[in-house]
């Protein structure tokens, strides 16, 4: 297998946390991982986006140009990368924050209103684990216990009392994916 | 045990397991993470971090160091790598080992903190005064990178010179699983000229002042007989089915990888390609290079610059074979996509 | 003489981030963050829920320059 | 029904780069206030920093330069001694100023030259993610103080004012606070008598912001700006150091205590 | 009216007649008779002389005054100028025009104060970070040094890039006659970019800073176009005796000289030697040199170095002619003799 | 019939490069007494500036980096972190420490680190041929104000004891003079005191000795001691500016007055 | 007590570089130049006339270390 | 004409001015002049020298390995520049501060006790005026008087009261000479 990633928000949406979160889970499964943060014109309260890589086979570049899904959490991303995804590849779009108009054709569109939902879980941050779940359950990468195993190598300290909402919020997500697909 | 580290935690995490206890740096983007981890790890391991007041002050920081001894290293980006040229070229002039890291990022001025390598000449013709060189490591993957900053240090110590190490945002701030190997200790040369009282010795003096013309020269013809043995022993690059390639892929750090990438496509295609990655960019591997050219029908040079160490591939190639050079400014990062067009462009158009 | 209008604020809440400094600001708690709502910055923004006596905290400390006060005196400058 | 002026002419309407409740946007008003007031914006020059106000020119509408890191009150010089009609003014961060730029500002300052410079005071580099300042506190946690600042390897905070304050030539030095609305008023005066005397061709004319950095620090706004006042206020306090303009100098500390 | 002057003297006079008005510059040997001169003119011309608290903030005031309109210099020697390595690069990076004068001394590091041809690397590779370059002119009389810095200042207007002098110890204190001489003002690009108040026009920034890689990369291709442009037009050299040459002599600046005196005494010997001199170090005059030694048999590169300047002369040389080197370092200056000497051996050995 | 003690131990008895009647001469030997008397010769590790200074190493006979221009603190911050058991010292002229290194000695005295400073000020810049220093008096005459320092132009005398006075970490902060017998012992005191200090492992020392530069003064050795004593203590007066050992702090200035 | 003998100095003269110092500090005028000669440094170096009453002021201010002072007491630090 | 110099002391000795009086003086004879000015290893009381040419023709090279005339004012500057002169040149020495010990052969010497003159004469910086005197007289370069009247371009201001010491030294070398030889 071979999986090119782009995720892209703006900076405080956990751009950086979900494409970690996926690099080091999939090291764990043994896979060879590569992950590029990208941190956009502006460093506070600007776009970011990273590159992710799993494969199979040993990685070259750890860039991607032709991805096979991207996730696009905000409106300049949707635009910045809705051309990014391969044919028939993924397109995940966070419908809170974006009006996916003309999108690509030939690719696989789904939207997700991560943002409304986690406001309603009543933190905007959990949007990110949401997509996961959405994606991780589109793509089958491995199984969300995985993610919650890792987790606590990202939260660790005073973050541990997010660990909870973050693995509901992934709940969340596949709960989404299973009852509107 | 493998860990996914950022190249810059990575390679802080090396320099200290070779020994690196003395770190002075000031903060840059993209190479935080790099002194932040220092700050994190120097108390655990008894050793020192400073974060000094400037890059100026860092560069003089690891000198005092390196004098009295200390195995010691300053990291930085473009404009602080710029402001440390003075000390460099003195260090170069004291003859003392040192280790710099650049991260570098786009330029000139104050530019961008995307990934560049604008400061290949700054690196290799010595962005300072007078005639020295840095020996210069360039890796590619955070793996290397961590061998490469252990090199280094043994490197400064076995030619009491600087030794910079060119990285770049994307090397600096990407994830990949790095395994830190437990390496045989170097033997190096005995520390006989450091300072630590004259107590049981004759009194020492570490300078670069000879004001007597011919005793400055005097020193210089021994930096520069060093230096030639620098480039006698200690060459390095890698290649990649170089030996049947119509087209050899030229590039370092990022950029090999990259081409590396389109290499496969290319082949794939049924393009005879190859790559050549130098690995030190000084000493510049020409003769590896010109040789490898020779048996090829021509080269491209893949860069995030306008075109420097291209002037290098020119001094080895001369003119036997045609070259050609795709580069990207500003941070942008030649893709391999980008890499195989222009390649296709050179088979279709010019061989 | 005619009776003076109460006092009140306007928000531009579309380059609110939600910092809630007018909130912590505001000496009658006229201010809160509105949860109903996602601004395009992603955040929360605030919100005026009434009883502004215009004293002008709120606009002062606001970074972002979200807020008007509107009363009636004549044009006072911020400070 | 009429609207209290709240948004200054010599500040564009746009939504800044800054984080959640950020004391720059609070400055930059000021500052965007003074000018206006003054009526100089269209013979000001505005030299931006190295920092997290790198981007100043994108909401201060002078004619700007970016300066390197730390360098603002040499390039400042040479603005100002080919423009002395020009009104100049450099903004810095305690990165910036009490850092890399040290020898800089303290030179400007001694030489006298007729700029002002705002001086933003967050104790901590906030651009590249938080490292410590010069500025920053004993005991408080940054990036490259992962266990605290510690006197016996880091030293104190820097007090820019009072190392200025040993100079001659200033005119004008005075600390201030953005924590509080009755600090901000009092920050505006300061900023518009920095540039007044600017105007009159007084000299150098100096004012430290004390200000926050919620997302380094890692606090909300609200309580960055409770602990501005209740811990970097103990270590900077606010005050006039130098009024050659006053009619008695009130070179005491602490003045408005 | 011919004048007894100091290189440094008659160039900082040249500077002034050149319409300098802003000079920041820091003490260094063996500039330092630049600086005091310009403390002691430039009240008398209403002009601004400050000396900087170091050459870092010189060059950054030199950016200011640049960026307000004036014409603006600096001067200092090689460790001075490896200080302002950062600021050249901003003020390329900015667009800014200035003129930096580098009296080169012996190095690295503090070195001495004798004459030195060590920074020609520096110089013309750009110590600082970054794609960009500096105009380097290299005169070798004190009359042609009041020419060339006021050369400098039109240049720099023009391209709105810096233009380095390269000077060195013995340029820079031996005395000559110079005349100056009234020149016609040169007719200059307007400076719509200069900061003077927004007042009836609209806004200007001047800044290095592109966040967004396509922007950096835009802007560092107008640069690029520039600097080609630059390499078409300002190309500078001269020649002697090279129609009949068996053996070029390379030289610049005091090299040059020496060469020359070289070659008469070698053509006095019935030796066939012509000299080559760049005037322009950057843009290297690459077509014409390799032009005049492929009409020779072999030349021979004359530097106060281990070598640099060479490697350019490899670039336009490659292999069609073998190329000889001498150098002297440490302040040593490559004597008359000495070179007739190593003619003399490359004529009986070598060719 | 017994000589006293005049050639000390750690001074090499050679001819100094240094013109006639300059003070540079009276402070090696004020600090090699110092090493003597402190028996610390041995593990002494001294950084001479880039200042007529350079070839301190030719006369005092201790282990010996020369420094760049100005950064001689940072040099040795990293020789004394890595050699805490070692005595450090610098020794700086005022271009050297108040103009390029600015920044350099405050932060290193900022941080508090171990070793001592020894500043000569001799208002001028010497090596260089006698250009305008930090602490060039007002009017003076130099090659770079040929028409005198003017207030206007180049600001007032930078005064270091005085700047470091306002950071909190250093421990030790003296200005003496060489210009009489009676001044030379107490300077003698103060160094030796500045030594003992980093011997006992107490914190950053530093003494600035005011000093002459007959030769670009243009004055005779007598002349220009009087003249530092009558003009330069003027604007330097002599004192302890910080003296943490001292049971009380005495940081008036001109103390000994 | 055996009487003391009369302190007096003696001068390092091709160290000695001239300066005078020696000779302003003297409280007594025991110093100097001697102008019937010229050292290898090409000045006239100081000389001894005599009249010293040991007070170690020359020794003290000489920044050429030229001058030792013989007192009969014992060996007293110079400062 | 062409004549080759090197001056040669240490500093205090007026070597400098003595080149560039010479210089000076003969560019207004419409020659070709250079002056080179070299600081030995110590800047402070350290040794001087200078090259001088003064040529009928354009000076390529304005640096002298083969002088004409050696001019020196100290035994370390003799040492290091006794075999600068050319075959049949001149050297001319200062035997109050030089033992002329192994004089190279084939050149002219002429020993002058300068500094010890100037002391009688009442001021030991004298010396170089002297040899001047003395060196104009041998080598016939102009008139002394045009020496005369160069020194008020370099004996200014409050300098200027040195001038007729100046003149009476080179007086002085040139009787000197004169009664010697
Ligand atoms: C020469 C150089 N060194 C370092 C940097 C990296 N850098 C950018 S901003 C900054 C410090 C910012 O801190 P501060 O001045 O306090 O401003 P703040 O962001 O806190 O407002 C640093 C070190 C740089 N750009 N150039
Ligand atoms: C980077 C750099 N800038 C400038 C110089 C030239 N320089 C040498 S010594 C000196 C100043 C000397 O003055 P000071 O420090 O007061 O020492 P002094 O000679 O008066 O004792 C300068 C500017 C240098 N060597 N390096
Ligand atoms: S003006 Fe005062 S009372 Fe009114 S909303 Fe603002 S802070 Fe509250
Ligand atoms: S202070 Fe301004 S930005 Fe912050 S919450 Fe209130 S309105 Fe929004
Ligand atoms: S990082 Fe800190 S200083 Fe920078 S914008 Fe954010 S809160 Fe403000
Ligand atoms: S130039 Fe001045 S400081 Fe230097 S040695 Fe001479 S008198 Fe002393
Ligand atoms: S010791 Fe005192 S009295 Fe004797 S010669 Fe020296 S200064 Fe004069
Ligand atoms: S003080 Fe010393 S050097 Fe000066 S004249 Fe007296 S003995 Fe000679
Ligand atoms: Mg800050
Ligand atoms: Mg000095």
């Amino acid at each position: 297998m071979k999986e090119k990633i782009i995720c892209a928000g703006f900076g405080g949406q956990g751009i950086m946390f979900l494409g970690k979160l996926v690099a080091f889970t999939m090291m764990h499964e043994d896979k060879h991982v590569t992950y590029i943060p990208s941190y956009g014109p502006e460093m506070r309260g600007g776009t970011a986006n990273c590159n992710v890589i799993v494969s199979d086979d040993e990685i070259d570049s750890p860039m991607v140009d032709e991805a096979d899904t991207v996730i696009v959490m905000n409106q300049p991303s949707y635009e910045k990368f809705k051309n990014s995804v391969r044919p028939g590849g993924l397109l995940i779009v966070n419908t809170s924050l974006v009006n996916p108009v003309d999108p690509p054709e030939n690719v696989r569109l789904l939207e997700v209103p991560a943002t409304r939902i986690a406001n309603e879980m009543g933190n905007v941050r959990l949007a990110n684990m949401i997509i996961l779940g959405v994606y991780n359950k589109v793509r089958g990468l491995t199984d969300k216990q995985k993610f919650f195993d890792a987790l606590p190598s990202f939260l660790g300290g005073k973050k541990e009392r997010f660990i909870p909402a973050n693995k509901e919020a992934v709940n969340k997500g596949v709960e989404l994916y299973e009852t509107t697909s | 045990m493998k860990q996914l580290m950022t190249g810059n935690d990575a390679m802080a995490e090396a320099a200290i397991q070779a020994g690196c206890r003395y770190y002075f740096g000031y903060p840059i983007t993209p190479q935080n993470e790099f002194t932040a981890y220092m700050a994190r790890r120097m108390p655990q391991v008894g050793g020192v971090f400073i974060q000094s007041e400037s890059e100026i002050a860092a560069i003089n920081m690891v000198m005092g160091a390196a004098a009295a001894g200390g195995r010691a290293m300053t990291s930085s980006s473009s404009p602080g790598i710029s402001l440390k040229q003075e000390g460099i070229s003195y260090i170069a002039g004291d003859q003392l080992p040192a280790v710099i890291l650049n991260v570098m990022r786009g330029g000139p001025g104050l530019g961008n903190i995307a990934p560049a390598q604008g400061d290949y000449f700054q690196a290799t013709r010595g962005g300072g005064h007078g005639d020295y060189r840095c020996i210069v490591l360039a890796p590619s993957t955070v793996q290397e990178g961590t061998e490469l900053i252990q090199d280094a240090f043994d490197l400064a110590d076995k030619y009491r010179n600087p030794v910079l190490i060119l990285s770049d945002g994307r090397m600096g701030q990407m994830m990949e699983p790095v395994e830190f190997k437990p390496r045989p200790k170097a033997e190096m040369p005995p520390k006989d000229y450091i300072l630590t009282g004259k107590k049981g010795r004759e009194r020492r003096i570490i300078r670069s002042l000879y004001l007597k013309e011919p005793e400055l020269e005097a020193w210089n013809k021994i930096i520069q007989e060093k230096l030639m043995k620098i480039e006698e022993n200690e060459v390095r690059y890698e290649t990649r089915m170089v030996e049947d390639a119509d087209l050899v892929l030229i590039g370092y750090g990022t950029c090999a990888r990259n081409s590396k990438e389109a290499m496969r496509t290319l082949r794939e295609k049924g393009r005879k390609v190859g790559v050549f990655r130098p690995i030190t960019l000084w000493p510049f591997p020409y003769t590896a290079l010109s040789e490898v050219v020779k048996k090829a029908r021509a080269a491209l040079v893949v860069e995030m610059s306008a075109g420097q160490m291209v002037e290098d591939v020119y001094l080895a190639v001369k003119d036997t074979r045609p070259i050609f050079f795709y580069g990207r400014m500003g941070g942008q990062v030649p893709s391999a996509t980008e890499i195989v067009q222009k390649a296709e462009k050179i088979f279709t158009e010019k061989l | 003489m005619p009776e003076t209008k109460k006092p009140y604020i306007e928000i531009v809440t579309d380059r609110c981030k939600g910092c809630e400094l007018c909130i912590s600001a505001c000496p009658k708690d006229c201010i809160e963050l509105d949860t109903s709502v996602v601004n395009a910055k992603g955040v929360n923004p605030a919100k005026y829920v009434g009883g502004c006596i215009g004293c002008g905290s709120c606009m002062l400390i606001c970074p972002d320059v979200c807020i008007e006060l509107y009363k009636e005196e004549k044009i006072q400058k911020s400070a | 029904m009429q609207t209290t002026k709240s948004h200054p002419k010599s500040l564009f309407p746009v939504s800044t780069h800054y984080c959640a409740g950020c004391g720059h946007g609070i400055a930059h008003r000021l500052i965007a206030e003074a000018l206006d007031e003054l009526g100089v914006q269209d013979r000001t020059i505005g030299v931006a920093p190295v920092g997290c106000a790198v981007l100043m020119y994108n909401y201060i509408d002078v004619d700007t330069i970016e300066a390197a890191h730390g360098r603002a009150p040499a390039t400042a010089t040479g603005l100002k001694r080919v423009r002395p009609d020009c009104i100049v003014f450099t903004y810095q961060g305690d990165g910036d100023l009490a850092a890399i730029g040290t020898a800089e500002i303290i030179h400007a300052a001694n030489r006298g030259e007729h700029f002002t410079t705002i001086f933003l005071n967050n104790a901590i580099y906030g651009m590249t993610g938080g490292q410590m300042a010069p500025t920053t506190l004993v005991d408080q946690k940054t990036e490259t103080t992962p266990y605290g600042r510690k006197p016996s390897n880091e030293g104190f905070p820097i007090k820019a004012c009072e190392m200025l304050a040993t100079l001659d030539a200033p005119y004008y030095i005075e600390r201030v606070s953005v924590a509080t609305p009755a600090k901000i008023r009092r920050a505006k005066k300061a900023i518009f008598k920095a540039f007044n005397y600017q105007v009159e061709e007084r000299g150098f004319t100096f004012v430290e912001v004390i200000s926050t950095c919620p997302t380094n620090w890692g606090m909300s706004p609200p309580d960055a700006m409770k602990w501005s006042v209740e811990h970097m206020e103990k270590v900077f306090p606010l005050g006039v150091f130098r009024d050659k303009g006053a009619e008695k100098d009130r070179t005491e500390t602490g003045a408005d205590k």
